[in-house]
């Protein structure tokens, strides 16, 4: 369980090959990576955390995927600070045996991350700053869990 | 009791400040919501619709109706918007 | 849509940075990586395939994923010959505005290319050499699309 | 008329081959199987459970009641196990 939080940006590519690696037993790895989308004249999105409770609030949830799947491995990365358009804001890895499971708990962090790893979005263009708002799709797709 | 009071996101902007130490007497996060609310009008504002505030104590999420009893650190803060 | 097939080893993490550059309005990207498992004392696993028909059979799956959900690009590179325990198989890379798109696409491609790209597995071991048989679980995953 | 017949994975080693030239009046893959499997034991077997084999029409999926006007290539294959 690698759980990383941090500013500088990361090299996706190099992490998934890193991560698989090192995954003894694994038949698929599956990984997420999130990147700033220029949804309009969007100059940089501004991410604010929480800095006492993300990495706990982060591996809590990766053991919960650890305990629900049968995985050999969790990558989570998630910056923080000023990100351009295209920049990656963070990436997940999973690894089990089998397909299903991979792809289940990469898709279980990644919701939980959305809605319960304390990281806040503002989208500054040049006329407005606005903190996104959660989404009630997001909230709805714990339940699937 | 002494606190740290956090605040995050558009809950830090709107009181203008990101922590502050707070003696309570609050049994409840919702008493000390109900306590902060009555000091100024930009606390009024923040905590004006705790449906869209969360609660974090001591760094874990909690509901406000948890009892305050032995927690050091209270965060209030939006919805979270991560991944 | 890129579709390889080719019994030359590819560069998983490499591909992830190439593909994630040249995708324009995507939040998203998800990969999957399958790698040879050893399931007890496997020497190699031989890939055989269909040559005349593969990369067409892919292409049609691949155009199936598009028509059902918003991507800016797919990925998929088969491996075929003879792979050893650990050698990475094959790859699926997609992307998206959002993340359940690409993730949906990913899973349809995988669940596709196991039980409708004309490929088929032999494991062998010092003992025996064994096709792998189609699971019943593999086709099902089908009705699901 | 005349077909490329091919085999892969098990019915190629059943069969011995891969690849074979056909002249055949089968109008439909299940006639053409009947044809086939009538030659030789070894045909026999590969086609004892027509259940356990796919059938690909000039290289693409087929049924084994589809007819064989027009076409050029016919392969038979068990499931596929891709990915």
């Amino acid at each position: 369980m690698d759980i990383r939080v941090q500013e500088a940006a990361f090299d996706a590519g190099a992490e998934l090959d890193a991560f698989s690696a090192v995954q003894d037993g694994a038949g698929a790895v599956v990984t997420f990576t999130g990147i700033v989308r220029d949804t309009g004249g969007l100059q940089h999105m501004e991410i604010e955390h929480y800095p006492g409770m993300t990495a706990r609030a982060i591996e809590a949830i990766a053991r919960d995927a650890q305990n629900r799947w049968p995985l050999t491995g969790i990558l989570v990365i998630h910056r923080y600070g000023a990100l351009p358009p295209g920049a990656q804001i963070m990436m997940v890895a999973t690894a089990s045996a089998h397909r299903v499971a991979a792809f289940e708990a990469a898709e279980f962090l990644m919701d939980y991350l959305k809605s319960r790893a304390p990281f806040w979005k503002k989208e500054i263009t040049d006329e407005s700053a606005d903190w996104v708002a959660a989404k009630d799709s997001d909230e709805d797709a714990l339940s699937r869990w | 009791m002494t606190l740290d009071v956090l605040y995050f996101a558009w809950v830090r902007e709107r009181i203008g400040l990101p922590k502050e130490r707070v003696t309570t007497d609050a049994a409840t996060v919702t008493d000390l919501v109900a306590e902060l609310a009555a000091r100024e009008e930009r606390y009024a504002v923040a905590f004006s619709d705790t449906d869209a505030l969360r609660v974090a104590l001591d760094q874990e999420l909690a509901a406000f109706d948890a009892p305050l009893a032995g927690v050091r650190e209270v965060a209030f803060f939006p919805p979270m918007t991560g991944g």
